[in-house]
């Protein structure tokens, strides 16, 4: 009982803030409530009982990839001004989740129909046995990603470069 | 012991990284040997295999079944090897006349190949997504490698936010196929698919449905095409082929790998939409077509059409290794044959603007040569018999004929009828005029000799045969087609 | 063997010459060299010809066997008038333009007459579509690079509307193999065999409109005929000859040869209608050619008013009739070809082939009135041209088909006679102007062997018509059948 | 409840699906993808959780790591774009439609 209150308390949070992510007019609020929406998001994975995936998700996502975007935001210090001018957000984003809302009252329903048998009762997972799941049967995707991240860490360097005018 | 196939994975991918490392101790010159000898030792290395039909798992105990090597994926990773060779090669002078191409943008060109033969080997959702991810992070950067054009970088930029965009779609398809049937590999989800009745694959539908629509966006099908004549248009033309010829193929090849083996059987739900998509990408990529000045953005809008025609055969399948199946792959090599040799004949040209129609006007006078090979491309393209890409519009509409869908067919003919409208512009554009162009190429013999041999190509297998001249011809690439399908 | 090296032959040497950027001279005599061999080759095929109904010096090698397709040619009697044409014509015209210095134009000639001896020795239908559609590529560069006025646009007109034809075609061969297929479990694109294919009526309809609509562009007839005028404006005469001598010609036979031969039954149900468009567009063309001032225009209407008197006897399908086809092609091709020659070379001499700024021509040049005078009339059909006998077999044929119908045919005929006499009149007589040269003996080299095949042919048609007799006889005899039935 | 989780993040990939497609600030819309990323991890965190196994959580660490691979070069693009037009109006960055349309 109480877990479902706590799951309840925190997709609330996380759906608002998400909501306040992506509505607000400034960036470092939107950055922000992001922070929070991701912190949701840990605490999901807390009622998960997923311990790995929380801490993943504060050091890799809130620590890691918010920070840096923070740090972009006000490495360029954007001012209010160089915002973009966005007259008819507001109709923009009604009209959008009118075409997004079928998707999703798709996909809704169609979980909704689908039949989970043989659910277990909530384990903890612990980092040893994910681990040996990942090193046992996922060496080849987990290996690709090492690549994957090479690949995009050369390609940022290569393309944020700055360089002398030809 | 190692398969050849790994070999050769392994032998790219550590050229790629040595050369990573030693990126800023390299010259151009140096660098773009090496990998054109990478690239064409792998294709020579990995011909002994070609000749009986295998299919073998890689690593089977240590990568759980998730990589496998068969005639079809060998086909693949022989044209990737193949035309990003003759890529390298054509446009040569272009890479050393344009300074923005650095030691990195032959790594990612590198990289990117890399990732297509793993796409075309993945024999499971999240190692195919990984390489697709490995592929199109390397043509991002490489699209957007021009950081002094405004255009380029906004091509980036576009590629980078659809790409991402649409890869969140895969993975939600991917998540969703797997909370269902408690697996992402291949061969286990045709075998749920086929032991579970429709009520308990509501969101393996679902998940397949989402995971062709990343799909149909990299090929550039309808409803998602309308990036990609900008995109096209943006890269530098080198890219613009890797991009429109090579990775295209490598998507059909997970396609058809992912759609043959596994959702064959749910193949009645997924049809309608197929069709669908086909019709408008056939209209949508004629429409685009006809209205473009210049002969960059056209032959990316063509490529759109030619998209839709690949996917009449992809909806005219209804068992492995029917005529449809095999007609798409003839038609995928016709397709990259006639598309690699136009745009490489266009990226010959040295020219600060785009190549419109206007300026090449009396391009036949003053450079007979490339606009003899320019033809063959464009008729090639535009489906005129005795090329290779008649036979492969002959084969898509007589095997959607065979499957009772006549209509689309027809609708094909019309196309490939608005087709010639475009394509002739161009053999109109450089024959009629006298001696009033202005283009200058770029006059490498080995770019000469290597366009020779794909327009060379392009009419042989059209219309050569075994029976004349002892070499093998059409039928036995027919053949060999069917051959490869029916190792999946 | 025979029939491959003719087909072949003419294609090599073109690209020869092309790739070795020959100079106009070496060109010129290497492609009059070739056609001549070619020439000679067919009147020794013909010698060789045995008057019965089967194909004669076949060759069939499969190519792709894995469709079903073969490289299968041969000759029979429905083949027989056009390939001789074709294998004849092409020399006398290269003789009569000789002077003509452009590379690209001989080396497409060459290659155009490869392209037509090809679908018409065809017996699978992928080979005679590649043929059918490969013949396009010189014309279309013929007209873009050597024609007049705004040849780019006219030479995109002319071929992205014949394309269109051929695509409906394409369709068709395709439903039509794959039907085969279904019914029978394997390939085959053999013309005879497709004969066995069951299809509903209404496939048959459908299969028949997509061929029809392809030959109908190319003859052309009635709704498809708006290329005809402008084409034939902005082409050079080399291809104007090709087009209206040969090509339209080739569409005739493709009637005759796939249409008769795999649609037998429906060819007859809807012969009717064939038979009412093409009377009405025989009127409808003649009529626009009285009102053409245009000689190049003119002649064009009337040779596609003529081609539809083709298809009305072709369609009426009664030995008589189709016999007169046979020789009708035969005649029609020679005269055309002879005509616009002769206006080629009027437009030399005095820089117009517009009627009402021509006249007095009789005075200076006699010998040029003379040829003028009998071709333009030989195109209508007077007494001892080979158009006179055919055109009274096709007019018999019809009266023994429906009196209505041979009386049209008639009137039509007596009409072009009346238009073919006022541009005689107004092009040879009249007040005269500055000189004009006459003939000389390169050009009357070419003429005068025209001008006696289309007497031979009227004199003694015996000699040609036995020849074709069976193969018309057994076409007939299946008519007869069906309306039996 | 497993059901509560999936709905909860499909409603969460919505929400960034909006943001991505209505907003035209493109840091905005980057981390509207990420939204849309975050969204798939819960849903396989709570397979792996409701059923016992630890696949679902490799496979998230899969999404996480590809996130992070693509927002690498989200930064580089966020330099680019901002040197260039001093703005993160995605509306700004449209030349290629304007030769298109001059035409």
């Amino acid at each position: 009982m109480l877990s479902n209150m706590i799951f309840i308390i925190l997709a609330t949070n996380l759906l608002i803030s998400s909501f306040v992510m992506i509505s607000t007019k400034r960036v470092i609020d939107s950055a922000l409530s992001m922070l929070i929406a991701l912190l949701s998001i840990a605490g999901i994975y807390a009622t998960l009982q997923s311990s790995f995936m929380f801490i993943t998700q504060i050091i890799i996502y809130a620590g890691a990839i918010l920070s840096l975007v923070i740090f972009i935001i006000m490495f360029l210090n954007i001012k209010d001004k160089n915002l973009p001018h966005e007259p008819h957000k507001t109709r923009d984003m009604i009209l959008t989740s009118l075409v997004v809302f079928p998707i999703t009252a798709v996909l809704i329903y169609f979980i909704k129909l689908s039949d989970f048998s043989n659910l277990n009762e909530k384990t903890t997972s612990s980092i040893g046995k994910v681990g040996l799941e990942l090193y046992q049967n996922y060496v080849l995707p987990f290996e690709l990603i090492s690549i994957l991240l090479l690949i995009s860490l050369v390609g940022s360097i290569t393309l944020a470069r700055k360089e002398k005018d030809v | 012991m190692l398969n050849n196939i790994e070999i050769v994975l392994l032998f790219i991918l550590a050229i790629s990284i040595s050369l990573v490392v030693f990126s800023t101790k390299l010259s151009l010159q140096k660098a773009y040997n090496i990998s054109l000898i990478t690239l064409s030792a792998s294709f020579v290395f990995l011909l002994q295999d070609l000749g009986e039909i295998f299919s073998t798992l890689i690593q089977k105990d240590i990568f759980n079944s998730m990589l496998i090597y068969d005639s079809f994926s060998l086909l693949f990773i022989l044209i990737f090897l193949l035309s990003s060779a003759f890529l390298l090669l054509i446009s040569k002078e272009y890479i050393f006349d344009h300074k923005y191409f650095k030691v990195e943008s032959l790594i990612f060109i590198l990289f990117s190949v890399w990732g297509m033969i793993l796409l075309s080997m993945s024999n499971d959702l999240i190692v195919a997504f990984i390489a697709l991810e490995i592929a199109s992070m390397s043509i991002y950067v490489l699209v957007g490698i021009n950081k002094h054009k405004l255009k380029s970088s906004e091509a980036f930029f576009k590629y980078l936010v659809l790409g991402s965009f649409m890869g969140a779609f895969y993975l939600l398809g991917l998540t969703l196929v797997f909370i269902q049937s408690g697996t992402t590999s291949f061969i286990d989800l045709a075998k749920y698919i086929s032991t579970h009745e429709i009520e308990q694959l509501y969101l393996v539908i679902v998940g397949g449905l989402l995971i062709m629509a990343t799909l149909m966006f990299k090929i550039s099908a309808f409803p998602f095409y309308a990036w990609s004549l900008d995109i096209y248009d943006g890269a530098p033309l080198p890219i613009t082929s890797l991009m429109a010829g090579i990775f295209k193929i490598s998507i059909f090849s997970v396609i058809l790998r992912l759609f043959l083996s596994d959702y064959i059987s749910l193949k009645d739900l997924y049809d309608p939409l197929i069709i669908l998509a086909s019709i408008f990408t056939m209209l949508a990529g004629s429409f685009l077509a006809i209205s473009q000045d210049s002969i960059k953005r056209m032959l990316a809008a063509s490529s759109i059409v030619h998209s839709g025609y690949l996917l009449i055969a992809l909806s005219s399948i209804a068992t492995i290794g029917d005529s449809a199946s095999y007609s798409l792959v003839f038609y995928l090599i016709a397709y990259f044959l006639s598309s690699l040799g136009s745009l490489g004949v266009l990226s010959m040209i040295n020219s600060k603007d785009d190549v419109t129609y206007e300026s090449l006007k009396g391009f036949a006078s003053t450079n007979p040569f490339l606009a003899l090979m320019m033809s063959i491309f464009m008729l090639s393209l535009a489906g005129f018999p005795s090329s290779i890409g008649f036979l492969g519009k002959f084969y898509i509409f007589s095997s959607a004929i065979e499957s009772s869908l006549t209509p689309l067919a027809i609708l094909g003919a019309l196309t490939a009828f608005i087709s010639i409208y475009y394509y002739f512009k161009v053999i109109a554009s450089m024959y009629f005029h006298k001696n009033i162009s202005v283009l200058l190429t770029y006059s490498n013999i080995k770019s000469y000799i290597i366009i020779f041999i794909i327009s060379f190509l392009v009419l042989y297998l059209g219309i050569g045969s075994s029976y004349f001249t002892y070499l093998p011809g059409t039928n036995d690439l027919t053949e060999f087609s069917k051959s490869i399908i029916n190792s999946l | 063997m025979i029939l491959s090296v003719m087909i072949f032959t003419p294609f090599l040497a073109g690209v020869f010459l092309y790739l070795f950027r020959a100079k106009i001279n070496f060109v010129k005599a290497s492609v009059l060299l070739v056609q001549v061999f070619i020439a000679s080759l067919a009147i020794d095929v013909y010698m060789g010809f045995e008057p019965s109904a089967i194909l004669q010096f076949e060759s069939n090698i499969p190519w792709i066997p894995f469709y079903g397709i073969n490289y299968h040619i041969g000759l029979d009697g429905v083949s027989l008038s056009l390939f001789m044409m074709v294998a004849l014509i092409m020399p006398l015209v290269s003789i009569a333009l000789y002077d003509r210095a452009f590379v690209g134009l001989w080396i497409n000639s060459l290659i155009v007459q490869s392209g037509i001896m090809g679908a018409l020795l065809a017996q699978d239908l992928m080979l005679f579509y590649l043929f059918w559609e490969t013949m396009l590529l010189p014309i279309f560069f013929m007209i873009g690079i050597y024609g007049y006025g705004k040849k780019e646009f006219f030479s995109m007109k002319f071929t992205i509307y014949t394309i269109f034809g051929s695509l409906a075609m394409l369709i068709s061969i395709l439903y039509l193999i794959i039907s085969f297929k279904v019914q029978h479990g394997f390939y085959t694109f053999d013309i005879v065999s497709l004969k066995d294919t069951i299809l509903t009526h209404q496939e048959q309809i459908f299969i028949f409109l997509g061929f029809a609509l392809a030959f109908g562009i190319k003859i052309p007839i009635f709704p498809f005929h708006t290329w005809l005028a402008d084409t034939y404006k902005s082409s050079p005469t080399i291809a104007i000859v090709i087009l209206s001598a040969l090509m339209s010609k080739l569409g005739i036979y493709a009637i005759y040869r796939i249409l008769f031969g795999i649609f037998a039954s429906i060819s007859l149900e809807l012969a009717h209608l064939v038979i009412s468009l093409g009377l009405a567009s025989m009127l409808y063309f003649a009529l626009l050619a009285i009102n053409s001032i245009d000689l190049k225009k003119i002649f064009a209407y009337s040779s596609a008013s003529h081609l539809s008197l083709i298809l009305v006897g072709l369609f009426i399908h009664n030995s008589t009739s189709l016999l007169g086809v046979s020789l009708f092609i035969a005649s029609h091709a020679l005269s055309t070809a002879a005509i616009f020659i002769m206006i080629a070379i009027l437009y030399n001499r005095r820089e117009s082939i517009n009627l009402d700024s021509l006249g007095g021509i009789v005075q200076s040049a006699p010998l040029f009135s003379l040829f003028f005078a009998f071709f333009a009339l030989s195109i209508v059909g007077i007494p001892f041209t080979s158009g006179f006998v055919s055109e009274i077999l096709i007019i018999l044929g019809s009266f023994e088909y429906s009196s209505i119908v041979g009386f049209v045919a008639t009137t039509s005929i007596l009409a072009s006679i009346v238009f073919i006499l006022n541009v005689i009149k107004k092009t040879l007589f009249g007040k005269k102007q500055e000189d004009f040269k006459d003939l000389q003996s390169k050009e009357l080299l070419s003429l005068i062997p025209l001008a006696l095949l289309i007497l031979a042919l009227g004199i003694f048609p015996n000699t040609f018509l036995s020849k074709v007799k069976p193969t018309v006889d057994n076409y007939s005899n299946s008519s007869k059948a069906h309306y039996a039935k | 409840m497993f059901k509560n989780y999936l709905i909860l993040s499909i409603l969460l990939f919505s929400l960034g699906l909006i943001g991505a497609v209505s907003r035209r600030n493109i840091i905005i819309i980057y981390m509207s993808i990420e939204l849309m990323l975050n969204a798939v991890s819960i849903m396989l965190v709570s397979y792996s959780s409701f059923y016992n196994t630890n696949t679902g959580v490799v496979l998230s660490i899969m999404v996480t790591a590809i996130a992070a691979a693509e927002a690498a070069l989200f930064m580089a693009l966020f330099v680019t774009l901002y040197r260039k037009k001093k703005s993160l109006d995605t509306s700004l960055f449209n030349s290629l439609k304007d030769t298109n349309a001059t035409k």
